[in-house]
């Protein structure tokens, strides 16, 4: 969007292990009996924003990017890291200052209409920040108004009007507006274009990058639209679980090499052409509570390239669906959740009519009791069937310890069940939070593919690991 | 049962000794948490406001609480003060335990403020007067306001003790007489008006007539051969249609009254509802009659043997010597029966007083002011089964030492000593005049009862069952909620036969020798107008206390009769007599002339009372007058409403106190 | 979290609350200036300090505040809530004899305000904006700005006195489960409900309005539920959850009917002890009162979150 | 032969305080057996109410003023209330853009599948709890019994859409009408919803009227689609023809306002304006004011759908029709818009271009 001068110009926004906890705990009796829950919605950010620039930051719903953004503007206070703005921390600003340097900050909501107070007028909305810093009264006022409702594409006389009277496009043109009266340096934009049609979608962004350019701007700009993303951005950071797992200018993140969840990130795009057709790399499950985040890799739950265990040799495939076993096992409560569902609870065994429902289903192979009581051979088929694993194993190893842990799961013993995979099967991702590995110019990838000691043609670790197959 | 000065609505007992002998007894403490409002108020400083401008107009607070008719009545009187210029009036209210507690506050009498009461008397004139005007009753009983004169004091305790008047019922009206002069001339108070007791019965209820004392309602309306009444059930025909050849037996009468019933105790309670229970169940010795006569009852004949010319230092050489409390009272555990005239507690460290003990054996010796002997029926049986004997007498005479009700009873009774089984003397300190009625005033209980509980203790509350010989014998009671009792089947004079039992009884033969109702259930409904609905919506048959307005109402109804009857009861203000410028006798006079009585009678209460132009009510009349017509004639003309006289006054004093700097 | 463990922390949470309010108690009646006995003492110069100190120590006076608090409190805990002190019977007897009693009256006016404000409320908000809502508003307008007394005396007046159909006073002899009872109940218990009625049924009709413009409830129809199962299944649940939040806070209000109720219906229950309480300045009766009452209304919270939490699964998450 | 279902001259209109909205003006369009068609507009186009109208799930102020719904050749819109409901659930299915919102909060979600199969398919509760475990199971909801008794909100999002999925699957439809069924999720999550919901279409051969507003979403699902705009179709196409040879300018401007990666434009290309008042919509072709290829005739003449090669006004069987002048009178500027298919970028397959 803006010409990257490449001069080591001191950015406007500098964000140093930003780290905003929250304590979800519910009340004081918990505190008193120090049952304490840290939502660790943003944990260990960094970024430079330069001026004029656009930085993308994208993910899942959950993944911290609103807390980031409110915290990076002191919204929401940060619990650790700093936030240079011209050199100054923001965190360590008293109140008064922070309120007197949002003149150079802004934010623009996500929901245009809540954001706005419904009783005042677009007048009264777009003044308010005018009135607040003393910026302008009187006629000089009004004329700022007038003018700042023009810049955003609204009609002068369209003061007059409460939010109620706007379109969504409309109102989030409002909210820019308002932004822009304190003629800002940078705005922080959360999702401003996720509620809107297509059509005005268009026209917002179209406007935010005019704006940028009359204004010489910079936009720290969330959203969960991939393609929005690479449309405005200058750089992008993937943001999981409240870490950035990748970050780089745009062309380089959008091209390979990927994160595995920048990957599935894109592959999820659905595209506006009938004949393509996508990487088909689909992500199981939503973003785990940032409450207790996964150990090693925060994705490794979800990661379809997750590295395998240089133990064993079995695919990456089958690497995913034994860490899925081990990782329902751990959480499950009776062992029906960890096979596959049956086609009938009946008494007399015979399926319910619903045999028409899925042809799959029509055999019941476990018979009308329960797993548990199922034969070995059927209650073995249940599990690998849920997990889709391959019967038996390509690696004998591992077949014995997964049989081991199915003959343990039958005899409802999940707890050490678990105890048996987890102890047969660790992933690296696991055990390694990765850091961020250089990938190419200003280009980082938190993933442990990339870490050195991986050999990523090999696929394997320099360890002598074997290599890891991939999920195609 | 004479001699009880109780407020006329709140049952509650005001007595200076009474109020002492509670604080110290256990279990009893009366009068906790209240009070304090009067003392911390500044004092004197609105009534004795006089300043440079003269004395008027005057500030005049005053000050009442309970019912909404006394209220009515001083705003009335606040408003005739107010139109004759020279007074600025305020009326101040209380609820009516508060307003008590605040009365009788030792610090209220500084205050100057007018304060408006009403209590009951008995048809002893005595009690119209002492409780108000004696010097001992000062800051704790009725002597609200500090009125201490020791003429009044000496003419007051001539009137009712010593052989003079003990002998001579005439010169004992005369000495009244002297008192009623004394206090028309004085004007410490002003009586406004006699209350008349009314009870509204549902139509069914036959033969029913109110008692001059609302505590004697119905023990007296339902069977009172001294009367010639019994009350009966008879649902088929309206009362006054039927004489006692008609008497219907059995059926239930259910009755509301107002307060609960304190305790079933009787030594250990006054209040008007525990008294109005109390009198179904027990008996004594003797009973009175409307007139107020006396009559043997329990007693099948009683004389008085002797009469000794004696006061209270007669009791010398039987009396001990006992120390005194730091507050200047007696430091004694038992009941001190009379106290050496010549010592003062709050002043001497150690007084001589005379035991129960020392009593019994000063009327052993000889010395004692009056004798009686009372001869008890034979065959007179409790509820439990048990003959009434002469040790049930003298055990209950000692029950009521140290009692809520001793100071009263040992005011008058020396000792009392059985005889034989159905013989016992009862002694008086001196003599006295109202010792005939007073001396046996008790209620006979059972030894073996009393000797099982604590002091107080005979109640259900506190799992004792009352053991009385009366014609109705305890069911059932739930605090605050109902009682229930039901007829005595062994009931002694049923057994003997009212004219058997009764020599004095002349009535006609077709009167019962017993109660005709079967049983009395008795609800505690506290408001007023709920009692009303009840009784009118047929819930009862009895009720009392209603507010004279809705009295009218069943007057005029044909379903209920009203019964009223002149009690004892009188309502009256009090002079700050001790604080400028109620100190001077004309200003007294002058607001008693601008009392509006008749006024009040029949605007405030609708007609049901009797404007007070004597101090003396209707049932004291007989013993407290010479000739009462004379009386009233001196007395009214004093007492009328009379703007034109107060004003005189008041110029008078206003040109007085003009002039003085 | 399961319900047991919701259960069990609002429980737990009822404890500080219950000390908040036992030292709210005491304070009012031990930190106003003048205790008891110094009432006493003030009235009668003839008390000895002998005697007031054992007088104080029998009535609980004596000593520092906090000590004083602990052992009323321990006292208290073990239900002994003194003694009356006119009477010196202990005051737990008293209570425990009326709060059945209150208790009855209370349980009643709910019943009918339960019954009056729910059909009520489902009615209007199903035919919302046709003359049924308007008039049942217009009643629960009224019935909201009646006030208590007055409404008790109406019914007093109209259906015991012209119509003869209740009686006046309560049930002196019937034991409380006695069927008889409802009859005695019935104006009474009309009377303490119907505020808490006109309330509820206007919070029901509003919830049920916002619930029945629910996408569930759309989405139910598109199921092809029959529109009594949408209503009385889907809706009506979702509805009570507001109903109970305001049922909770108008416990206190009806607690607090219940004294003037129970004086005018002369029903013997805690309210009218209350009023005898205080004009007798029986401190003990009154703390007592304060103290059930308070523990009372902290309950129906308990319980309205409890029935919270289980109409609707959402809340023992938060 | 008969479409399964058939939507004719359907005007629903809102009676609203401001004045009446004609939320969905004249529309027919049908829907095959076992077809996925996809209906695209912006918000206000009258999508939703469309969809809803076929239920009869229009509630006051709305009204349905006209029209037919043939379901199956018989018009729900004329069957009395309880046969309406026979329908609804059993024979079509809905699904909805708030999937948590469609869910009553305080039933469990099992309960409420298993509700509707005990009300239309007379199970008795345990069959149907069975039933409902089983399509849990079938619509990807891992442990299904345990999942069964939990409540919507210990579902995701995309769990949420899932189970609603099932229920409307539950009765065996014929017909799912899927209203927005991704809008309100996370882009991995609409993926595999949509996913989901292609794959069960083909299991259970059952139709699906795929509402949105999102282009890209009724590319890869759908057979054949239709663009609204104002309450009207402005086109409807098999679903290349729509992406590759769009005839009606709204469509090309709504596909040319999508960003696309890779396509390394500085500047979206827009529809300028806003959409049209409802109560006031424009006269003439309701496009016109936002339309770069507007004449004076647009503002006049309300153009209806017609097939654009013979400019025959369209029929319920005409797979390609769109409302625009030009394919009647013709405009004298024409519409001057071209489609062009990049290279696919890395592995990406892309069509043929398919250039004007």
């Amino acid at each position: 969007m803006s010409d990257d001068d490449g001069d080591a110009v001191e950015p406007v926004l500098r964000v140093e292990g930003l780290e905003t906890h929250y304590d979800s705990t519910e009340g004081f009796l918990d505190r008193l009996l120090g049952r304490s829950r840290r939502v660790r919605a943003v944990d260990g950010v960094d970024f430079d924003l330069r001026a004029g620039e656009t930085l993308g930051v994208v993910g899942e719903s959950g993944c911290g990017k609103t807390t980031l953004a409110r915290s990076v503007l002191g919204l929401v206070e940060p619990t650790a890291g700093s936030v240079y703005h011209r050199g100054e921390d923001l965190t360590a600003l008293s109140s008064a200052e922070l309120r007197d340097r949002r003149k150079d900050l802004q934010y623009v909501f996500q929901d245009p209409l809540s954001s706005l107070n419904p009783r005042l007028t677009a007048g009264g909305i777009v003044g308010e920040p005018l009135d607040v810093h003393g910026l302008a009264a009187g006629a000089e006022r009004d004329e700022r108004v007038r003018e700042l409702l023009e810049t955003v594409g609204l009609k002068p006389n369209h003061a007059a009007r409460y939010p109620h009277e706007f379109s969504g496009g409309q109102r989030q043109r409002l909210g820019i507006a308002r932004a822009l009266a304190v003629d800002p340096e940078v705005i922080v934009c959360d999702e401003p274009v996720s509620a809107l049609d297509a059509s005005v979608q268009a026209q917002i962004l179209n406007l935010l990058s005019d704006l940028q350019a009359e204004f010489g701007l910079a936009y720290v700009f969330i959203a969960h639209d991939l393609r929005v993303i690479e449309h405005v951005s200058d750089r992008v950071a993937v943001m999981y679980l409240g870490e950035f797992v990748e970050r780089g200018p745009t062309e380089t993140v959008f091209e390979p090499p990927y994160h595995p969840y920048t990957e599935a990130l894109l592959s999820a795009i659905p595209e506006p052409d009938p004949l393509w057709e996508g990487d088909g790399i689909r992500l199981t499950g939503t973003v785990p509570s940032p409450v207790d985040p996964p150990s090693g890799c925060r994705f490794h739950t979800r990661c379809p390239r997750l590295v395998p265990s240089a133990e064993y040799d079995l695919s990456g495939e089958t690497w995913r669906s034994l860490t899925d076993l081990k990782l329902r096992a751990r959480e499950a409560d009776g062992v029906t959740s960890l096979t596959a569902a049956r086609t009938s609870r009946e008494g007399d065994g015979s399926p319910v009519d619903g045999g028409a429902l899925d042809p799959a289903d029509a055999i019941d192979p476990a018979g009308p009791t329960g797993p548990t009581e199922a034969s070995r051979e059927t209650f073995d088929a249940l599990v690998r069937e849920e997990f889709g694993l391959p019967d038996p194993l390509s690696d004998p190893d591992a077949e014995a310890a997964v049989a081991e842990a199915i003959d343990a799961l039958r005899d409802d013993r999940i707890g050490e069940a678990a105890e048996l995979l987890d102890a047969a099967f660790v992933s690296p991702c696991e055990r390694r939070h990765p850091t961020e590995y250089d990938v190419g110019a200003d280009h980082g990838i938190a993933c442990l593919r990339y870490d050195g000691e991986f050999d990523e043609e090999a696929g394997t670790f320099a360890d002598g690991s074997e290599p890891a197959g991939s999920a195609e | 049962m004479a001699n009880r000065h109780e407020a006329a609505d709140g049952g509650r007992r005001l007595d200076r000794r009474n109020l002492l002998a509670t604080i110290g007894a256990a279990g009893t403490a009366g009068f906790a948490g209240c009070g304090g409002q009067g003392a911390t108020e500044p004092s004197g400083s609105a009534g004795s406001d006089s300043d440079d401008d003269g004395l008027f107009p005057l500030s005049v607070r005053l000050e009442t609480g309970g019912k909404d008719e006394r209220i009515r009545m001083v705003e009335l009187i606040a408003e005739s003060l107010q139109q004759t210029g020279y007074f600025e009036t305020e009326v101040e209210t209380y609820e009516w335990n508060a307003y008590l507690d605040r009365v009788i506050n030792p610090t209220y009498r500084e205050n100057g403020y007018l304060p408006a009461i009403g209590l009951s008397g008995t048809f002893n004139p005595h009690s119209f007067c002492n409780v108000i005007h004696n010097s001992a009753n000062v800051g704790a009983c009725c002597n609200l306001t500090g009125i201490s004169d020791p003429e009044l004091d000496e003419l007051l305790d001539s009137a009712r003790y010593g052989i003079e008047v003990a002998e001579d019922a005439d010169l004992r009206a005369e000495t009244y007489d002297e008192i009623w002069r004394t206090l028309a001339e004085e004007r410490y108070t002003s009586f406004t008006h006699f209350s008349v007791a009314t009870a509204v019965t549902d139509a069914a209820v036959h033969g029913f007539a109110t008692w001059p004392f609302q505590e004697g309602l119905f023990g007296y309306a339902l069977y009172a051969p001294q009367d010639e009444q019994v009350a009966w059930i008879d649902r088929e025909r309206r009362a006054g249609d039927a004489d006692l050849a008609d008497l219907v037996t059995g059926g239930t009468l259910t009755g509301a009254i107002s307060t609960n019933p304190g305790s079933f105790d009787p030594p250990h309670s006054s209040d008007t509802t525990s008294t109005m229970v109390q009198n179904l169940l027990f008996e004594g010795l003797v009973v009175n009659d409307a007139e107020g006569n006396v009559h043997p009852w329990l007693a099948e004949r009683y004389e008085l043997r002797d009469v000794r010319d004696v006061d209270r230092t007669a009791y010398e050489e039987y009396m001990r010597v006992v120390g005194t409390t730091a507050e200047g009272a007696v430091d004694a555990d038992e009941q001190v029966i009379a106290r050496h005239p010549e010592d003062d507690p709050a002043a001497d460290d150690e007084v001589r007083v005379l035991l129960p003990e020392d009593a019994r054996e000063a009327a052993a010796d000889g010395t004692y002011g009056m004798w009686f002997r009372y001869e008890l029926h034979e065959g007179v049986e409790f509820h439990d089964g048990s003959e009434l004997t002469a040790e049930d007498v003298v055990a209950s005479y000692e029950y009521y030492e140290n009692s809520a009700t001793a100071p009263q009873t040992f005011d008058s009774v020396l000792a009392a000593v059985a005889v034989d089984d159905h013989v016992v003397d009862v002694y008086a300190q001196v003599p006295d005049a109202e010792a005939e009625r007073e001396l046996p005033g008790i209620y006979v209980l059972s030894a073996d009862q009393i000797a099982d509980v604590e002091k107080g203790g005979i109640d259900p509350r506190e799992g004792v069952t009352p053991i009385g010989t009366g014609p109705y014998e305890f069911g059932e009671f739930v605090d605050e909620e109902y009682l229930e009792v039901s007829r005595f089947d062994d009931y002694w004079v049923e057994s003997r036969g009212v004219a058997e039992a009764f020599a004095w009884f002349d009535g006609p033969d077709a009167f019962p020798d017993g109660p005709a109702i079967d049983a009395v259930e008795v609800e505690v409904v506290p408001d007023d107008a709920t009692r009303a609905g009840a009784l009118r919506n047929g819930e009862v048959d009895l009720t009392y206390d209603v507010a004279s307005g809705t009295l009218e109402d069943f007057d005029d109804a044909d379903d209920f009769v009203v019964h009223a009857v002149e009690a004892g009861g009188y309502d009256y203000l009090q002079y700050p007599v001790n604080v400028e410028p109620w100190d001077d006798p004309r200003l007294r006079e002058a607001v008693n002339h601008l009392v509006p009585r008749q006024r009040i009678v029949d605007n405030v209460l609708n007609g049901w009372a009797e404007p007070a132009w004597t101090p003396i009510p209707r049932i004291a009349r007989g013993a407290g007058t010479a000739d009462y017509d004379a009386l009233e004639a001196t007395v009214k003309p004093l007492n009328e409403y009379d703007v034109e006289r107060a004003e005189e006054l008041l110029e008078e004093m206003a040109a007085e106190y003009g002039e003085s700097p | 979290m399961s319900l047991r463990r919701f259960v069990l922390r609002r429980a737990l949470a009822v404890i500080p609350v219950l000390f908040g309010v036992s030292v709210v108690t005491f304070g009012l009646f031990h930190l106003t200036p003048g205790d008891p006995v110094s009432q006493v003492v003030a009235l009668n110069p003839d008390v000895s300090a002998a005697e007031e100190a054992r007088l104080r120590e029998r009535w609980g006076v004596s000593g520092p505040v906090w000590r004083r608090y602990l052992e009323w409190l321990s006292n208290v805990l073990v239900g002994d809530f003194g003694r009356e002190i006119r009477t010196g019977r202990a005051v737990s007897g008293l209570v425990w004899r009326r709060l059945p009693e209150t208790i009855a009256l209370g349980l009643f006016g709910w019943v009918f305000a339960v019954a009056i404000a729910i059909p009520t409320g489902i009615y209007a908000a199903v035919n919302k904006g046709k003359l049924g809502d308007v008039a049942s508003r217009v009643l629960a307008l009224s019935g909201v700005s009646l006030p208590n007394f007055w409404l008790g005396l109406l019914l007093i007046l109209v259906f015991s006195l012209y119509l003869g159909l209740f009686p006046v006073l309560p049930p002196s002899r019937l034991p409380l489960y006695h069927p008889e009872t409802l009859r005695y109940l019935l104006l009474p218990g009309v009377t303490i409900g119907t505020a808490a009625a006109a309330s509820l049924m206007r919070v029901m009709r509003t919830s049920m309005v916002e619930e029945l413009n629910a996408e569930y409830v759309t989405a139910a129809r598109a199921r092809g539920l029959p529109e009594r199962t949408v209503v009385f299944k889907h809706v009506l649940r979702n509805s009570l959850v507001s109903v109970v939040t305001l049922a909770a806070t108008l416990t206190a209000g009806i607690v607090a009917g219940s004294v003037v109720v129970e004086s005018v219906f002369n029903w013997p229950g805690l309210g009218s002890e209350l009023v005898r309480a205080i004009n007798r300045r029986e401190v003990n009766v009154v703390m007592a009162i304060t103290v059930v009452t308070a523990v009372a209304v902290v309950l129906a919270n308990f319980l309205a979150d409890v029935l919270y939490a289980v109409l609707d699964p959402r809340i023992r998450y938060d | 032969m008969t479409a399964l279902l058939e939507v004719e001259d359907l005007t629903v209109r809102f009676h609203t305080d401001e004045g009446v909205v004609t939320a969905v003006d004249d529309l027919s369009y049908r829907v095959e057996a076992a077809e996925t068609f996809g209906v695209v507009g912006e918000s206000g186009a009258g999508k939703s109410v469309a969809a809803r109208s076929v239920l009869g799930l229009i509630d006051r102020p709305g009204r349905i003023e006209r029209g037919e719904v043939r379901f199956k050749g018989e018009d729900l819109l004329s069957m009395d209330e309880s046969a309406l409901r026979s329908v609804r659930g059993d024979e079509i299915g809905m699904v909805f853009q708030d999937a948590r919102a469609a869910l009553n909060p305080v039933y469990a979600v099992g309960e409420q599948i298993a509700e509707t199969i005990e009300h239309h398919m007379g199970y008795d509760p345990a069959a149907a709890k069975t039933r409902a475990i089983r399509l849990l199971d079938r619509v990807g909801i891992a442990d299904p019994e345990a999942r069964y008794s939990e409540y919507p909100h210990e579902f995701s999002g995309g769990m949420c859409q899932r189970a609603t999925i099932a229920m409307a699957l539950s009765c065996e439809p014929d017909l799912i009408v899927a209203d927005e069924p991704t809008t309100a999720l996370d882009v991995t999550v609409e993926a595999r919803i949509l996913e989901l919901l292609d794959e069960l279409a083909d299991e259970f051969d059952v139709a699906v009227q795929l509402i949105t507003h999102d282009l890209g979403v009724i590319a890869g699902t759908c057979d054949r689609a239709m663009v609204m705009y104002a309450g009207e179709a402005v086109e409807t196409a098999p679903i290349e023809d729509l992406y590759y040879d769009p005839k009606h300018p709204y469509t090309a401007g709504l596909m040319s306002a999508i960003p696309r990666i890779g396509d390394g434009r500085d500047r979206l290309r827009t529809i300028p304006g806003t959409t049209p008042d409802p109560v006031d919509p424009p006269s003439g072709c309701r496009f016109h004011p936002r339309c770069p290829f507007a004449e004076e005739a647009c503002t006049r003449t309300h153009p209806s759908l017609v097939d654009p090669e013979t400019g025959e006004a369209a029929t319920l069987d005409d797979d390609r029709a769109a409302a625009c002048l030009e394919y009647t009178e013709g405009l004298s500027g024409g519409l001057d818009y071209s489609v062009e298919v990049e290279e696919p970028r890395d592995e990406r397959a892309g069509g043929d271009p398919a250039d004007e």
